[in-house]
């Protein structure tokens, strides 16, 4: 699906990704790991093109989409959501969705203007495809809420649905079940299942090792910016590397407590 | 008694406030005054009531002005500024008011409205002796430093023609605007380092008086050659008498009974000296009531500005500020201010020519 | 001790916590549980001054701390790691830590020795010294929050989801450097996602729900209450 | 030569001037990020009280200049308390129209009390300098060391001091800084009050070299206002090099092109500038 | 606020009681403050869209409605135009124009943004104010004819020449507000919507944030110069102050006292504001230590502005009904 090939960037004297080369299968979830600061939420900023690399090459499907900005890397098919939840509170969910459908329509200023036909499908199209949206993360029946009425954790699909009102072929989740207890964090790992099953693909970065674990096909390890390790879960969990880096003592029973991998 | 109410519209906030509420005092003390001795039209007893409203020098909103000042019956009004006279003039016969217009663009009278009565004098009359004396007391090159208000910019055109006229050479024009310049140093030096002999300057009082000082502190040793906007006594008490020795400029008059009338009620009234937007806005009032003592209306603009040129032949000598000869028939007062060279500290009048016959 | 007693916290005509009872015992370690949209935050936010409640009181050894005067609560010993971070994006890390002491400014020494130790708890940090605050990554910044909470040497901390973003190996840290504060005497208020961690050195601990607390009691039994095992532990 | 050696030196003086007025500004502007319009008025405000201290009250010049500057800060601080406090949570826009109604009140108060006409400061050091054949008065010289000294102060206090830390701290978080135990009010007020004796000891110092009027703050407030951004928003040195560029672009673009267009020049630099550099010529990239 | 449904019934009959309104004879001042009121209030509009809508601060309008007024003039005075070729394009070189500025200006942003266009504002101001052989300079340009037709047009309605300028006002801000509010409910609008509440969330959902700001810049000085071009011809004259940033803070000001974002808010706050400055003129020397506080207090205490204001008030008398369903 994408390839990334030595892939890097600087801020100042400071190297957040170096060299990285790895590529997102299609149809699978790729997890990428690491401890804090070690550049995960930088390596999506690079490739949804919110950040231009200092060096390497961004390939989707193909193509190389290296220097595209980043609305034109949402019309290719490839959809975010951010660390900490931003959506827009003030809009309802329905309308937070239908933004997302922007890229998908083509009707501008003059359009508006003149009330085209174009202007009239695009309107239904975002609102159907919003809809559609919202059916899928199970927030249907909130539309028409203000979104910052939502809880921390419905704030977090509405964002899952704006990405996904763009039609994407490989979706970027940042962080999604952070502030999630574990009831919410299963229920999210079912919703995620359910996209892949419909044909997505799916990157995520998290910390949760129960969610990572149970969920990823893939497994890719960063550390201070560089590729340490990749694999599957078991590889990775086993890596002595990853082990010393990241996961310390509790590589073995999940993270603490959490639903184990077994549990998966 | 009738009240009879005389309008105002002029900037009397923001920057040139300070020049909106000098031609406003003097309309006012006029109006005191005439309400204190009291007038008779046919007659009737009558007192005047000034409506004042601020325009903010935005010719749009005086006219929104003055459709109001016309709605309450107002049948003549003040206007001191060229932007809000010209673009209120096309109303004067549909809403039937005269208009006393204070500025001196030539424009207002190209206009050949039969409404306009303009108030300040011809400054083209001084143009002459002040090149001439100025020429002959310091040499040939004239630098220009004026200010860049329309006035100014009439008043640097008018003086390099009569200096080129008179076979000097007139340098680089450095006008600057003297109500937003923070600092004028530049602009002197810029106008000196082409060596005159003679430096045309003027606007309000006290930036003149700063434009006089930067040039002398920067060693200028010339003459200047000051607009009628800026006054010798006000500029006095900013700068050394001394950098005002070898201009050339308006008087301080005391030649008529009326002018030091005038200066001492002024002074009393407003706590300051007055400045000529001040004296001429006064006579223009005093004109107007005196022609509608002789039309015998109050509220017929045309028969007013018709006896204008009596009443100002008429207006007397303890009314008359600065020279006055009568109103031309297109509506321009005919007046004159006395000119005069400075030089260490005494005044010397100068022989100005007589443009209207 | 911490008292909080039939506190109740409207937002507008909403009420988020409906007249709560609550205790920190001197030298305990309390847990709250509780799903989104439980109450936590806004507790904090209230016992911090942040927020104003409708009300009920909640003092500290006898003072209360619901005047809406914040600045009073930290220099009274009660300091908070806020949900969110409320960090200063454009200053340096060092200079949020250094102003995390700020009660404490003229005692240069101990802010010192108190910044040693913070960057012993985060050696992240320290090649981060000098960086706004604001380029950090998420975790990072996190741990900025917990050491200007830290820095503070309160005698009461008051931390909401202090683990939210942190890799596993700091979780553990963070967690067990609260340990360590605890048994210098300090009282900790804990709110976790990471439910069993978290009891894990707690003494005791409260469960919210809806802004009402609906259950309560010593670590071992909360670990063993069901309700508690299936909703926050996942078990 | 030497008329570029004198304009040299009038562009360092009127730098000097532009960079007084900002650097009051730089605190609730530049770190603070309150759009305060009324700063021009607060300058304004501050050469009437010197001038009233001077002629009414009899004072000498520098008692009337201190003066001026604890009553200009007093109403800064009240203009805090009462106008930006509470409209600390508002957008930026509803601060900066409260900011334009203040002025516009300052400046009508002014004109009622002392009349719109231009008034004079008298020099306090009269006479003139003379160096490499170039004559600057000692007023602005004056000028020029205060703005300098000025500038190195408050870059002191900010980045140097912990009052200065916690004005930074407040500007960027009020709720973070009043958790480490900040009592923001008495910044907030503070801020406003230094920011106020800095608008008054400018204008003071400036009045000698200018007039007085009601008016001859909102000259000045469209330019500080400019500089700051010029010179990155936060950034003391930034406000100062701002001044002085600004200054520069005036006075050569004056001599060389047109006096007439020096204002245009100097706007035009600005947006050059931020053109090339959107974040100002001393902010890192965000 | 006006959505289709209510709300259009609502803007049709404040139209209609508008177009009645000179039937009853009213002073030419009411007249004047009605032209003046709707200039005022298209201007707000242009500006509703980049601040309201999009959430940019644009400092330089009151230069384009200056562009928007001097083409009409110099195209109807110096190249013998007709007023009805010259209105259209002066919109359409106030559209152009703000692309130009557009595509500069936003590689700023926040207030730098706003300070740029204040930099452009100033100079198109001063080169307005210097450029004399052009615009006539401080004196002005005088002279500007009414439009062809118009005498006729109002002589035929039995009213003088400001009933028809009345009515020209009426059909130019018709015509903005239908442009603003299509606008504002379009697929277009609700990405400008979006890049107001955060612009790195609209990039990452997919909104072309630049292409959109540009679209909205150019919509802004049209509708700028638009207004411009009506202003020309109702003064007659043209001078550079209109054109600065005095009027674009008034402008900013009438908008904010209305409601940001809001359809009703760009032609309430001209009305009150209008209305209320005329009023305080009587106060002479006291009217702005009247206004100047009184601007404080709104803003205070109607944050939202007038639309705000209505609606808070609506939804306090429907909250006690909702908080019924809540519980
Ligand atoms: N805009 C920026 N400017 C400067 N440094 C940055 C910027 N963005 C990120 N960094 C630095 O790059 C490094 C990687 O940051 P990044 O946010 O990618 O980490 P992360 O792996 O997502 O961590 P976390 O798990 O804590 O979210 C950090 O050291 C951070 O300080
Ligand atoms: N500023 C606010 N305005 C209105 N309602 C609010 C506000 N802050 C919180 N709430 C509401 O109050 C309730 C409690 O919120 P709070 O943030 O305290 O929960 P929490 O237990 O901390 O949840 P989380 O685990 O998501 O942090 C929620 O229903 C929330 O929607
Ligand atoms: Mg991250
Ligand atoms: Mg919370």
């Amino acid at each position: 699906m994408l390839d990334v090939q030595g892939l890097g960037i600087r801020f100042g004297g400071n190297h957040a990704v170096r060299d990285v080369t790895a590529s997102l299968p299609a149809g699978q979830i790729t997890a990428i790991i690491g401890p804090n600061g070690a550049g995960k939420s930088t390596f999506f900023n690079l490739i949804s093109g919110f950040y231009q690399p200092t060096s390497g090459r961004i390939v989707l499907e193909g193509q190389d989409i290296t220097r595209l900005k980043t609305h034109e890397v949402v019309g290719r098919g490839v959809a975010r959501t951010f660390q900490t939840t931003t959506i827009y509170r003030e809009l309802s969910v329905l309308e937070n969705a239908m933004i997302g459908h922007r890229v998908r329509t083509k009707a501008g200023l003059l359009d508006a203007l003149l009330r085209t036909g174009r202007e009239r499908q695009d309107e239904a199209g975002s609102r159907a495809g919003g809809l559609r949206a919202l059916e899928r993360v199970g927030l249907a029946g909130q539309a028409h809420l203000s979104a910052g009425a939502l809880s921390q954790e419905g704030q977090k699909r509405v964002g899952i649905a704006m990405a996904l009102c763009s039609d994407p072929r490989l979706l970027l989740l940042d962080e999604p079940a952070a502030g999630m207890n574990p009831e919410e964090t299963v229920n999210l790992m079912a919703l995620i299942r359910e996209l892949v099953a419909g044909g997505l693909t799916v990157a995520l970065v998290e910390h949760k090792m129960s969610l990572v674990m149970g969920l990823a096909d893939r497994i890719l390890v960063l550390h201070h910016g560089q590729l340490i390790a990749q694999g599957t879960p078991e590889e990775v969990r086993t890596d002595p590397a990853v082990i010393e880096a990241y996961l310390g003592g509790h590589a073995h029973g999940g993270q603490m407590g959490q639903a184990g991998v077994s549990h998966a | 008694d009738r009240v009879v109410s005389i309008g105002f519209s002029g900037p009397l906030s923001g920057g040139a406030a300070s020049y909106g509420k000098d031609t406003q005092s003097g309309v006012e003390m006029a109006i005191a005054e005439l309400n204190r001795t009291g007038i008779r039209v046919k007659g009737e007893k009558v007192t005047f009531k000034l409506v004042s409203l601020d325009d903010r020098y935005l010719p749009n909103e005086t006219a929104t002005n003055v459709k109001r000042l016309t709605s309450q019956d107002i049948n003549v009004i003040f206007v001191p500024h060229s932007g809000g006279i010209l673009t209120v003039q096309p109303l004067t016969s549909r809403e039937n008011f005269l208009l006393a217009a204070y500025s001196s663009e030539p424009k207002i009278l190209e206009a050949n409205n039969p409404m306009t009565f303009m108030l300040p004098p011809r400054y083209d009359n001084y143009l002459q002796p002040f090149a001439q004396t100025q020429m002959k007391a310091f040499g040939k090159r004239l630098a220009l430093v004026g200010t860049s208000s329309a006035y100014g910019k009439q008043w640097t055109e008018a003086i390099s023609a009569e200096w080129k006229k008179q076979g000097g050479t007139v340098l680089r024009d450095n006008s600057v605007d003297y109500n937003t310049t923070v600092d004028y140093s530049s602009a002197v030096t810029k106008a000196l380092s082409e060596k005159p002999d003679v430096m045309f300057i003027g606007g309000p009082s006290q930036p003149t008086a700063l434009v006089i000082k930067a040039a002398r502190e920067q060693g200028f040793k010339g003459g200047f050659i000051v607009m009628d906007q800026a006054k010798f006594e006000q500029m006095d008490t900013v700068i050394p008498a001394a950098y005002l020795s070898g201009s050339v400029g308006v008087l301080p008059t005391k030649e008529f009974p009326g002018t030091s009338i005038f200066v001492n009620q002024y002074q009393k009234a407003y706590k300051k000296i007055p400045t000529s937007e001040a004296g001429l806005n006064y006579m223009g009032m005093h004109v107007i009531a005196k022609a509608m003592e002789l039309a015998g209306t109050t509220s017929d603009p045309k028969a007013i500005r018709a006896k204008l040129d009596a009443a100002a032949r008429a207006l007397p000598l303890s009314k008359t500020v600065y020279k006055l000869a009568g109103v031309t028939p297109d509506g321009h007062v005919d007046a004159e201010f006395i000119i005069a060279s400075v030089r260490n500290g005494k005044y010397t009048k100068l022989r100005v020519p007589k443009v209207y016959k | 001790m911490l008292d909080v007693q039939n506190l109740s916290v409207n937002y507008g005509h909403f009420r988020a916590l409906h007249g709560l009872d609550l205790t920190v015992n001197p030298g305990e370690i309390v847990v709250l549980l509780g799903a989104n949209g439980a109450g936590k935050s806004t507790l904090f936010r209230t016992l911090a001054g942040l927020q104003r409640p409708s009300g009920g009181s909640a003092t500290w050894n006898g003072t209360p701390l619901t005047g809406g005067r914040p600045e009073l609560s930290v220099s009274r010993g009660v300091s908070l790691c806020p949900e969110g971070r409320l960090l200063f994006p454009e200053l340096s890390v060092e200079k949020n830590l250094r102003l995390g002491a700020y009660t404490h400014r003229r005692d240069r020494a101990g802010t010192e020795q108190e910044l040693g130790r913070v960057y012993g708890l985060f050696p992240a940090l320290v090649e981060k010294r000098n960086a706004p605050a604001g380029s950090l990554s998420g975790g990072q910044q996190q741990m900025v929050a917990i050491g200007r909470a830290l820095m503070a040497r309160p005698a009461l901390l008051l931390l909401d989801e202090p683990s939210l973003g942190l890799a596993p190996l700091v979780v553990e840290q963070v967690l067990s450097a609260v340990q360590q504060v605890n048994a210098q005497g300090v009282s900790v208020l804990l709110a976790e996602q990471n439910a069993f961690a978290a009891l894990g050195i707690a003494h005791r601990g409260y469960v919210l729900e809806g802004g009402r607390v609906t259950l309560q009691g010593p670590q071992h039994q909360l670990l063993n209450d069901d309700r508690v095992r299936s909703a926050y532990l996942g078990v | 030569m030497t008329t570029f050696l004198q304009q040299l030196f009038n562009a360092l003086a009127l730098g000097g001037v532009y960079a007084l007025v900002a650097l009051g500004l730089t605190l609730v502007y530049g770190v603070m990020r309150v759009p305060n319009f009324a700063h021009g008025g607060l300058y304004m405000l501050g050469a009437y009280l010197a001038w009233t201290a001077l002629e009414n009250l009899g004072l000498g010049y520098l008692s009337a200049l201190l003066l001026s500057a604890v009553a200009v800060a007093l109403v800064a601080a009240l203009l805090e308390r009462v106008v930006f406090y509470p409209l600390r949570d508002a957008p930026h826009v509803y601060p900066m129209i409260a900011a334009l109604g203040v002025l516009f009140f300052i400046e009508a108060a002014v004109q009622l009390r002392w009349g719109a006409d231009f008034k004079q400061i008298r020099e306090p050091v009269p006479g003139t300098v003379e160096l490499l054949g170039v004559t600057i008065t000692w007023q602005r010289v004056l000028v020029m060391a205060a703005s300098v000294a000025a500038m190195l102060g408050l870059n002191f206090f900010l980045k140097r001091t912990l009052t200065g830390a916690t004005i930074e701290a407040m500007s960027q978080n009020r709720e973070g800084a009043r958790l480490v135990g900040i009592d923001t009010n008495r910044v907030g007020m503070l801020t406003f009050a230094i920011s106020g004796a800095l608008a008054a000891v400018g204008a003071s110092l400036i009045a000698p070299i200018n007039a007085v009027t009601p008016s001859m703050g909102e000259v000045m407030n469209l330019k500080v206002f400019a500089i700051i951004i010029l010179g990155g928003m936060g950034s003391v040195p930034g406000a100062i090099v701002g001044a002085f560029l600004l200054a520069f672009a005036e006075v050569f673009g004056g001599t060389y092109i047109s006096f007439d267009f020096a204002d245009v020049i100097g706007f035009a630099l600005l947006v050059v500038v931020l053109a090339i550099r959107p974040q100002g010529l001393f902010r890192r990239t965000a | 606020m006006i959505r289709a449904g209510n709300g259009l019934w609502v803007w049709l009959a404040v139209f209609a009681l508008a177009a009645l309104f000179p039937l009853f004879r009213p002073s030419g001042y009411l007249l004047d403050i009605g032209v003046n009121v709707m200039i005022y209030a298209m201007l707000a509009y242009g500006m509703n869209v980049l601040l309201g809508f999009t959430g940019q601060l644009p400092l330089s309008h009151a230069g384009f409605f200056g562009i928007g007024a001097y083409a009409v003039g110099l195209l109807t005075l110096k190249a013998g135009w007709s007023f009805w070729l010259a209105w259209p394009a002066a919109v359409l070189l106030c559209a152009a124009l703000g692309y130009l500025l557009g595509l500069v200006a936003f590689r700023t942003k926040g207030d730098a943004f706003s300070i740029f266009t204040l930099g452009v504002g100033v100079i198109i101001m001063l080169v307005i104010e210097r450029w004399t052989s052009l615009t006539g300079g401080k004196e002005g340009l005088n002279g500007v004819n009414p439009p062809a037709g118009l005498e006729a047009f109002s002589e035929g309605l039995g009213l003088r020449l400001s009933g028809g300028f009345y009515y020209l006002g009426l059909a130019a801000l018709a015509l903005t507000v239908l442009v603003v509010a299509r606008t504002r409910g379009s697929v277009f609008g609700r990405s400008l919507i979006a890049i107001r509440g955060g612009e790195d969330l609209a990039r990452s959902a997919g909104i072309d944030v630049y292409a959109h700001k540009l679209r909205a810049m150019m919509l802004s000085t049209a509708i700028a110069g638009f207004a411009g071009g009506l202003y020309a011809v109702y003064v007659g004259f043209l001078g550079a102050a209109a054109t600065g940033p005095v009027m674009t803070f008034t402008v900013l000001l009438y908008l904010l006292v209305g409601g940001l974002g809001t359809l009703a808010g760009p032609l309430l706050g001209p009305a009150l504001m209008y209305t209320l400055t005329q009023s305080l003129k009587g106060l002479q020397d006291y009217q702005y230590i009247v206004f100047g506080p009184l601007l404080v207090l709104l803003v205070m205490f109607a944050p939202q502005g007038l639309v705000g204001l209505w609606e808070r008030w609506r939804s306090r008398r429907a909250a006690p009904a909702r908080s019924v369903d809540h519980a």
